[in-house]
């Protein structure tokens, strides 16, 4: 089994300090900053690497990934809904949260590479990027089957396209491809990759101090979510493991498939399902995704699916 | 109180995405002064809305108001279809201006 | 003024600190609204309190509430036991509320 | 309202470069309670001041006070000399003090 | 034709932003930490290398570029009052914006020396600093001229020499040639030269979207300003890089003069203009200097500035 | 007599932003940022370095110069009381806050001794965080001694372990520790060691502003606290570079430790001394330690410790 990434100590020291109620706060500013530093920065390392494909080679099994995304929602809501006794708002709005992706998760997923001197297929950020699309969308239809007032489509797939997540990292992507293409990467490279280990590591920080603020949240549904939290996420990223393997994209490029498919939003859903559920309470799906399952993969996940992406691309 | 001039005192708040159209709906009026805090929290009738939810960003905006009685009559009458749609609320009250060589009401 | 109803402003100041607290306060009362702002400063008994020292972080919040006005009593009996422990002050003024689709007073 | 005390409510908008120079002014009178809030917009007669422009930081205060009848009075003959130079508005209204332990009026 | 800088691709995404509305906001605080970074970095980029120099050969020429830059304001303003019919007062600030220089534009102008693997004199930072006085002192003499009520002569001077803008570059270019001299570059150049183009990137994101929302306040002036927004810093470029090449500067340096004189200011300048004269109207200089001028060197002035250079180098 | 490091020239920068009245402002976001980035990499690194020895070695020594530590605001306080004739709040507040550390100043020997390409022993991070309590409980007893009212001691403890700047360092500590441990310092290095400097330079450019503010607050005691405040460390700072010398530490390490005792708060003391002794006065305590010993200790004091480390160790 791999060691233990140093850079998630410090999701453990964020929640330590509010456990032990310390008066350590990160700016806002500072939060907002870090995190579109890592979108760019995760768009762009992936476009550079992406320079060396032939687009038109991978698009179609990059696509069909995105598309069979939308299993994941779907599986998740009838548990959630006849299981979990969610109503069907939430349930829906959960669905979309599980099936959605965490940039960050990701990021973790590519950290835990680097450690282990592995790498993984560029355009994965792209999938990613792509991958709140069907996730979104199917959530909102299950959320909303047979519910009266319209929902406000437009609004909805505005809000996706142009959020702050899947805008920069595409456009990191783009930026990305182009200097890979030109062999401009140089200067940029010593802040969006050079650094990005290090601001990972302060986003964690917040992200711990974020967590233990949220766990208190799911406590009605706590045994339950606790259970979902990691269950569905190992299925899912067994799922993902497969799917990599049967795609033929490298060990790395299978593990972070499962972790596309095992991670959940907790930035990019709750806005969207904001605008497009509203009926739903926020606190129960963050406080699942953000409490539960980000540590949960972050700490044990991502050696299971590297351990898996191993075992299935043996059996391929 | 010497040297003041009776006035409304107008305070209203609502979703900080709405403040610039309700500035333009003041401008339209004819209104020449006011004064505006962004980033406050708040409870009302859509549930409560908080500056440093980091998930969320719904903060309020407060505007601050102070004119003749008649321009406040216009303001309410310009703002209370409006007010559905900007949420939150409109609060009158009497006060006194002090006198200066400013009259920006 | 037409078509408002005659109500109570009841404008708080505290320590930030203690802004939580009071909020829970006033929602066991059954206060169906209010507005507040942080970062705010002063001067007071205790002293001054700065948003923008560097070194102390002595921020007060100041909350306004529009409320009938048996609430409002209901407020101040809550808060005056408390006032000594919360810092700050309370002030109560007359005020209308412009009637409009959401009455969450 | 029982347990209050009557009293002048004065609401001062002004630059924020200025505030240093009005509390100064504020605590030479003699006033022993004040509260402020910084980067607030606004519009007047010298035209739109906006928080959030990158190119022109130009922000007001706002100063609340809450002080017996006197004082105000004194407020007002001390701050009207200033206004031109200050810029912004004073409002002066009625309101009652909660009594509580502090009495920083 | 040398290929476009990748960085600049980030200014592309900041109008896209503010173009299809997207949720993109850089926090007011971090834009503020990446001026103040690029300003002590430039400055300190120009110390370092200055160090390489005589202070006291170099002084006069520099001098000599710094009081002939304030023929450009001088050349903007009868062309700003008769053909574009702006007030007095407008047509003094707009020729103070064009007379001083963009921080910014001589960045991606390094950066582009950068990319092409060529040098300029350390010594150009300071001149771009001292071409903020000539340039902003003329323009208030300009717009005031027998204009009632007296100018704040004092107010303005003082806002010009300890202005953030001027201060840090010159803070900046006296450490880092103290640096310099005593061989201690090290291990701030980790900071300040390393980051130089990701921090630049960030800071070009933000003034996409500045330039996007800034555009709309030109609408009524809009044909004249985009003529005179592209033909003037040309022009005005063209100058800069003759007076380079008869200097005697080297070709990365002449270019540098070049983009320069071009350039136009859209922080220090609106920041003068408006205590030395308040009634010009800021939307319009700052709609054209960032939404026009900023735009048109950075893509397309600076290659051309290259090309000017090396045609005046091999004629001279 | 070594070269004094270009980094503070940025505090001088600082001190004339605000003596020339600049408008140079750095955004709290930005200043709080670079607090806990720069305790973080203290810790960081520090830990990186404890990884080498056993700790079990270490530990007593640490432990001895934490409690001697003790020693200094015992010293300080008749001195403050007798000769200062300072309250006895106020003189228990001041020695309280030069019994505790600087966490700048440290980061400035730690620059100091790269700069002169010495090093020191990693623990030594670890005694300046643990040094914070036996310093802030002595000055708080002294302080309280023979008052009414109780002691607030559970806050007073508790603001001073959960205290953001304790917290930070033995975080960074133990998560450098690990990382050395199973060999992953290496991208967050990138970050927490390369940029170290550069941050420190920011920050002392704020902290310049900040003292030339705060100078001011001293006027009525200004002499004495002169005097004192350079004496005082200087006399401290002599004890612990014999102690160093004593307990066989290197001399990097011995000049650390002299920079440790010589140093004063002006972040965790003042948060915990309005705690315990609310009645003392800041702006005295805050003023002397960041207008007087801070600015000396960084250009005077840290090389004449490096002096008295040289000698101690050629006596010892
Ligand atoms: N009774 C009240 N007193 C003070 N502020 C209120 C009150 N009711 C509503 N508000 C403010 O108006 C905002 C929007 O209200 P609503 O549209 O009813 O949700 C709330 O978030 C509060 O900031
Ligand atoms: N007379 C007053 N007018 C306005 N605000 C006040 C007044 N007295 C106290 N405050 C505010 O209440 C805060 C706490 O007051 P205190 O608890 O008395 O120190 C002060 O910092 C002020 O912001
Ligand atoms: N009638 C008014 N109501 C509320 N605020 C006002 C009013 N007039 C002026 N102000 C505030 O005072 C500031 C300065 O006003 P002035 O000095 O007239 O430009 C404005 O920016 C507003 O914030
Ligand atoms: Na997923
Ligand atoms: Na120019
Ligand atoms: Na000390």
């Amino acid at each position: 089994m791999p060691t233990i990434q140093p850079v998630v100590g410090f999701f453990i020291l964020g929640v330590l300090a509010g456990v032990l109620k310390s008066d350590l706060k990160i700016p806002e500013a500072l939060y907002k900053s870090l995190s579109i530093f890592l979108l760019i920065a995760i768009g762009f390392k992936g476009g550079v690497s992406m320079a060396k494909y032939e687009i038109m080679d991978v698009l179609p099994i990059a696509l069909s990934m995105v598309v069979l995304a939308a299993l994941v929602p779907l599986t998740a809501y009838p548990i959630l809904k006849k299981l979990g006794k969610f109503s069907q708002a939430d349930s829906g709005a959960i669905a979309a949260h599980y099936g959605s992706v965490s940039a960050v998760t990701f990021a973790v997923g590519l950290a835990f590479l680097e450690g282990i001197k592995e790498t993984s297929e560029g355009y994965m950020v792209l999938i990613m990027a792509l991958m709140e699309i069907p996730a979104l969308v199917t959530g909102t239809v299950l959320a909303r089957m047979g519910a009266k007032g319209t929902t406000q489509w437009g609004k909805l797939l505005h809000e996706i396209l142009t959020g702050t997540s899947i805008f920069l990292m595409v456009g990191g992507v783009i930026i990305g491809y182009y200097a890979g293409m030109v062999k401009l990467v140089a200067p940029l490279d010593k802040m969006y990759m050079d650094l990005f280990m290090g601001v990972l590591s302060l986003f964690l920080l917040e992200m711990g101090l974020l967590a233990s603020a949220r766990l208190s949240a799911i406590r009605a549904k706590g045994p339950f979510l606790l259970v979902f939290g990691i269950l569905f996420p190992l299925t899912a990223g067994f799922f993902g493991a497969f799917l990599g393997a049967a795609f033929g994209l490298s060990t790395g490029g299978t593990m972070m498939l499962a972790v596309l498919y095992a991670s959940c939003s907790y930035i990019a859903a709750p806005a969207a399902m904001r605008i497009a559920v509203p009926e739903a309470d926020p606190a129960v799906s963050i406080g699942a995704s953000l409490g539960v399952t980000f540590p949960f993969n972050i700490f044990i996940g991502v050696p299971i699916y590297w351990e898996m992406a191993k075992w299935f691309k043996g059996v391929a | 109180m010497n040297s003041t001039i009776a006035m409304k005192r107008m305070e209203i708040v609502i979703d900080e995405e709405k403040l610039e159209e309700l500035i333009a709906l003041l401008r339209e009026i004819g209104v020449r002064g006011y004064t505006f805090i962004k980033s406050a929290g708040g409870l009302g009738s859509r549930g409560s809305r908080r500056p440093d939810d980091i998930f969320f960003e719904e903060t309020n905006a407060l505007l601050i108001l102070a004119c003749l009685e008649p321009t406040a009559q216009k303001v309410i009458n310009a703002l209370r279809p409006k007010l559905k749609d900007f949420g939150g609320m409109c609060l009158i009250s009497d006060c006194s201006w002090v006198e200066g060589p400013a009259a920006s009401y």
